[in-house]
C-alpha cells in the first residue's frame, strides 16, 4: 500500500468523523469545526488521486491539486460567514443555540 | 569532504531532536507553569537551531540557506514573544491578572 | 526509500485522526479549536508527503492559520454559551444511528480509495504538454490561471460575496463602519514591538510566495493570505486600525483584481476568440496583470473577513 | 551515501513529530489553557522542524518555502491565541 491509498484512507475516516460531529453536536461553533473536518478528509481524497496521477515528471496531477487549492478558499469563505451569523445570533439573543425553545 | 559535512549534519540534526525530547519531556513532568515554559523555549531555540545547523552543511545554495536562517529567527520572535505573554499571565502565585 | 517513509506516513495518519477525534470529543470548544489549529498544522505535512507543494502552504495559510485565527477568537467570544442545554443534547439512540450512518459512509469512502482504477487516469501528461503555452513553470499556477481560469474568477467572486454577507450583518447604528474591536497598543509595547519586527519580514515573504509562484511552488492564494495575516496581526497589536467598510478606496481595492480578471477574460473574445482565452505571445504578461490585482484583492478580502462585520459607527 | 542522509532525516522527521505529539497530551489533560497554547507552540515548531527535514529528505526544495508560510503563520494565531486567552481571563474564568 503506497501513501496515496493511506492518505485516501485517513480522508474517508476524517470524512466519517466531521458528519458525526456535525450530527451530534448541537453548539453551531462544534458543528462548524465538524465541517471544517469533513472538508479536510475531502481535500485529502482528492490528494490521494491526485498522487496517485503522478505522470509527466509532476509529483501528482495538477488538475485535482487546484481543485483542492480553490476548495480551501471557498470553505473559509463559507466558515467566515458560518461565524459572523453566529456571533450575530448571539449579540440578538445572548445565545448561541440552534434550539427553537431556548 | 561530503562525508564530513553529512557527518556534521547528522550530529546536530540529532543533537536537536534530543532537545524536542526535553522540550516535551519538561512539557509533561514540571510541576510549576513557569519552568514549563522554560522547558519550551529550550526546544523551541535549540531544538529547531539544531536542526536548521544540520541542514545548512547540505549544500542547497545562499539564498536557501537564509530562508532556512529566517524560518529560525521567525519561530523565535514569535516564541518569545508568546513565552512573554504567558508568563506575565502565569505568575507562580496564580493565574489572575 | 524504503520502510522509514511509511513508517512516517502511518504515524502522521494516525496523528492526524487522534487530532481529529480530539476536535470532535473535547469538552471545551477553545480545547476543541486548538486541536483544529494542530489539525491544520498536520495536514500541512500530510500535503508535503503527498508532492504537493502548492497545496501545502495553502493548508497551512489558510486552512490552519487564518481559519484557527477566526474560530479562536469566536470561541472566546462564545464563551460561556458553550454548555448545551438539557434538551440539546442528542439522545443515545440518535448518537448510535449517527455513528451507524458515518461508519457507512466512511466505509464507503474507503472502498472507493482501495478500489481506484488502475492505471490511475491523470491529466498530468496534458498539463505538460501545454504549459509552454502560458509561459508558466508551475503546473498547478497553470491550471488556475489558465486551464480553468473561469474557476478562480468565480471564486475571487464567491469570496467577496462572502465578505458582502458578513457586511450585511452589521446592525443599523454601526453600518458602513469599522471592523472589530479597536486594539491598543499594549502599554508595556511588547506586542507591537513584536508586529513591527514581523510584519515587514511577512511582508516580504508574502510577495516572494507569490512571485515565485508562477515558476515554483507558491502563487497568489497562498501569498495572499500571508499579506492578510500581516495586516490582521498588525490590527490585533493595534499599530493600524482596521478601514471602515464604506471607503471608497477599499472598495476598490476589493473589486480591483475580479474587474481585470473579467475584463481580460472578456478581452478574450477579441484576442483568441473566446472567455478567458490568452493569445499565446502574451499569455504570460495577461497572467501577471491578471495575478497583481487578484492578489491585492484576495489579501484584502481575506483580511477583512477575518476582521468580521462593522461593530463602531462612523463619527 | 545520499540515500543513508535521506533515511535519516526521514526518521529524525518522524522521531521530532512523535516526540511533540507526545506534548499533545498535554493538551488533552491540559491543566489550563496556558498549557494547551504552550502544546500547542511546541507542536509548531517541532511541525516546522520536520517540514524542514522533509524538505531535505524528500529533494523539495519547495517545502523550505511551506515552512516560511507556517512559521509565519503560527506566529498570528499565538498572538490570535494570546489575545483569546487575555479575553478569557478579563472573563473571569
Amino acid at each position: 500500500m503506497g501513501e496515496a491509498t493511506l492518505y485516501g484512507l485517513c480522508g474517508a475516516a476524517l470524512v466519517g468523523l466531521g458528519l458525526f460531529g456535525l450530527i451530534v453536536h448541537p453548539q453551531p461553533l462544534r458543528k462548524i469545526l465538524a465541517f471544517n473536518l469533513i472538508g479536510g478528509g475531502v481535500f485529502l481524497l482528492f490528494g490521494a488521486i491526485a498522487r496517485r496521477g503522478a505522470a509527466a515528471g509532476f509529483g501528482g496531477d495538477p488538475v485535482p491539486q487546484a481543485l483542492v487549492i480553490t476548495g480551501i478558499v471557498v470553505a473559509f469563505s463559507a466558515t467566515a460567514l458560518a461565524v459572523a451569523l453566529l456571533l450575530r445570533l448571539f449579540q440578538e439573543t445572548g445565545q448561541a443555540t440552534l434550539h427553537l425553545d431556548g | 569532504m561530503s562525508l564530513a559535512l553529512d557527518v556534521l549534519t547528522i550530529v546536530a540534526v540529532s543533537a536537536g531532536a534530543f532537545f524536542f525530547l526535553a522540550g516535551t519531556v519538561g512539557l509533561l513532568r514540571f510541576p510549576d507553569a513557569l519552568s514549563r515554559l522554560h522547558a519550551l523555549t529550550k526546544a523551541d531555540n535549540l531544538g529547531l537551531g539544531l536542526v536548521v545547523l544540520g541542514l545548512l552543511f547540505q549544500p542547497e545554495g545562499l539564498f536557501a540557506g537564509l530562508k532556512l536562517i529566517t524560518v529560525w529567527l521567525l519561530t523565535l520572535l514569535a516564541g518569545a514573544t508568546v513565552t512573554q505573554l504567558i508568563a506575565r499571565t502565569a505568575r507562580p502565585g496564580g493565574a489572575q491578572e | 526509500m524504503t520502510d522509514r517513509p511509511l513508517a512516517l506516513d502511518i504515524g502522521l495518519a494516525f496523528l492526524v485522526l487522534g487530532v481529529a477525534v480530539w476536535t470532535i470529543a473535547a469538552r471545551d470548544t477553545f480545547a476543541a479549536v486548538v486541536g483544529f489549529v494542530a489539525f491544520g498544522l498536520l495536514l500541512t505535512l500530510v500535503w508535503a508527503r503527498l508532492a504537493a507543494p502548492d497545496v501545502a502552504p495553502t493548508e497551512a495559510a489558510i486552512g490552519s492559520g487564518v481559519t484557527g485565527g477566526l474560530l479562536l477568537g469566536a470561541s472566546t467570544r462564545l464563551h460561556g454559551t458553550q454548555t448545551p442545554a438539557p434538551g440539546e443534547k442528542p439522545g443515545a439512540i440518535l448518537r448510535l444511528a449517527a455513528a451507524a450512518l458515518c461508519t457507512v459512509v466512511s466505509a464507503g469512502l474507503a472502498a472507493i480509495v482501495l478500489l481506484l482504477p488502475e492505471p490511475a487516469p491523470t491529466l498530468a501528461p496534458q498539463a505538460a504538454t501545454n504549459i509552454s503555452a502560458t509561459g508558466l513553470g508551475n503546473p498547478v499556477t497553470a491550471v488556475l490561471m489558465a486551464y480553468r481560469a473561469i474557476d478562480t474568477l468565480l471564486e475571487t467572486v464567491v469570496l467577496l460575496l462572502a465578505l458582502v454577507g458578513v457586511w450585511s450583518l452589521a446592525p443599523d447604528r454601526v453600518w458602513g463602519g469599522f471592523p472589530g474591536p479597536r486594539h491598543h497598543a499594549d502599554p508595556d509595547g511588547l506586542l507591537p514591538f513584536m508586529a513591527q519586527l514581523l510584519v515587514p519580514v511577512g511582508l516580504l515573504v508574502g510577495i516572494y510566495i507569490f512571485w515565485v509562484g508562477s515558476v515554483a511552488p507558491g502563487g497568489e492564494f497562498q501569498g495572499a493570505t500571508i499579506l492578510a495575516a500581516m495586516w490582521v496581526l498588525a490590527m490585533m497589536a493595534g499599530l493600524v486600525d482596521a478601514p471602515a467598510v464604506s471607503r471608497r478606496w477599499l472598495r476598490l481595492l476589493l473589486v480591483a483584481g475580479p474587474a481585470v480578471f473579467f475584463a481580460i477574460g472578456l478581452a478574450g473574445f477579441a484576442m483568441a476568440g473566446a472567455f478567458l482565452a490568452y493569445p499565446e505571445a502574451y499569455a504570460k504578461l495577461l497572467i501577471v496583470t491578471i495575478e497583481v490585482p487578484v492578489t491585492l484583492s484576495i489579501a484584502t478580502m481575506l483580511a477583512l473577513l477575518v476582521a468580521g462585520p462593522p461593530e463602531r459607527a462612523l463619527r | 551515501m545520499r540515500a543513508a542522509v535521506a533515511d535519516f532525516l526521514f526518521a529524525a522527521a518522524g522521531f521530532v513529530l512523535a516526540t511533540v505529539a507526545l506534548g499533545l497530551v498535554r493538551i488533552l489533560r491540559g491543566r489550563g489553557d496556558d498549557d494547551r497554547i504552550m502544546a500547542a507552540q511546541l507542536l509548531g515548531t517541532g511541525g516546522i522542524a520536520a517540514m524542514l527535514l522533509l524538505a531535505d529528505a524528500m529533494s523539495m526544495p519547495a517545502a523550505v518555502d511551506v515552512a516560511l508560510t507556517l512559521a509565519l503563520l503560527a506566529a498570528f494565531v499565538s498572538v490570535a491565541f494570546v489575545k483569546g486567552f487575555a479575553r478569557l481571563g478579563a472573563d473571569g474564568t
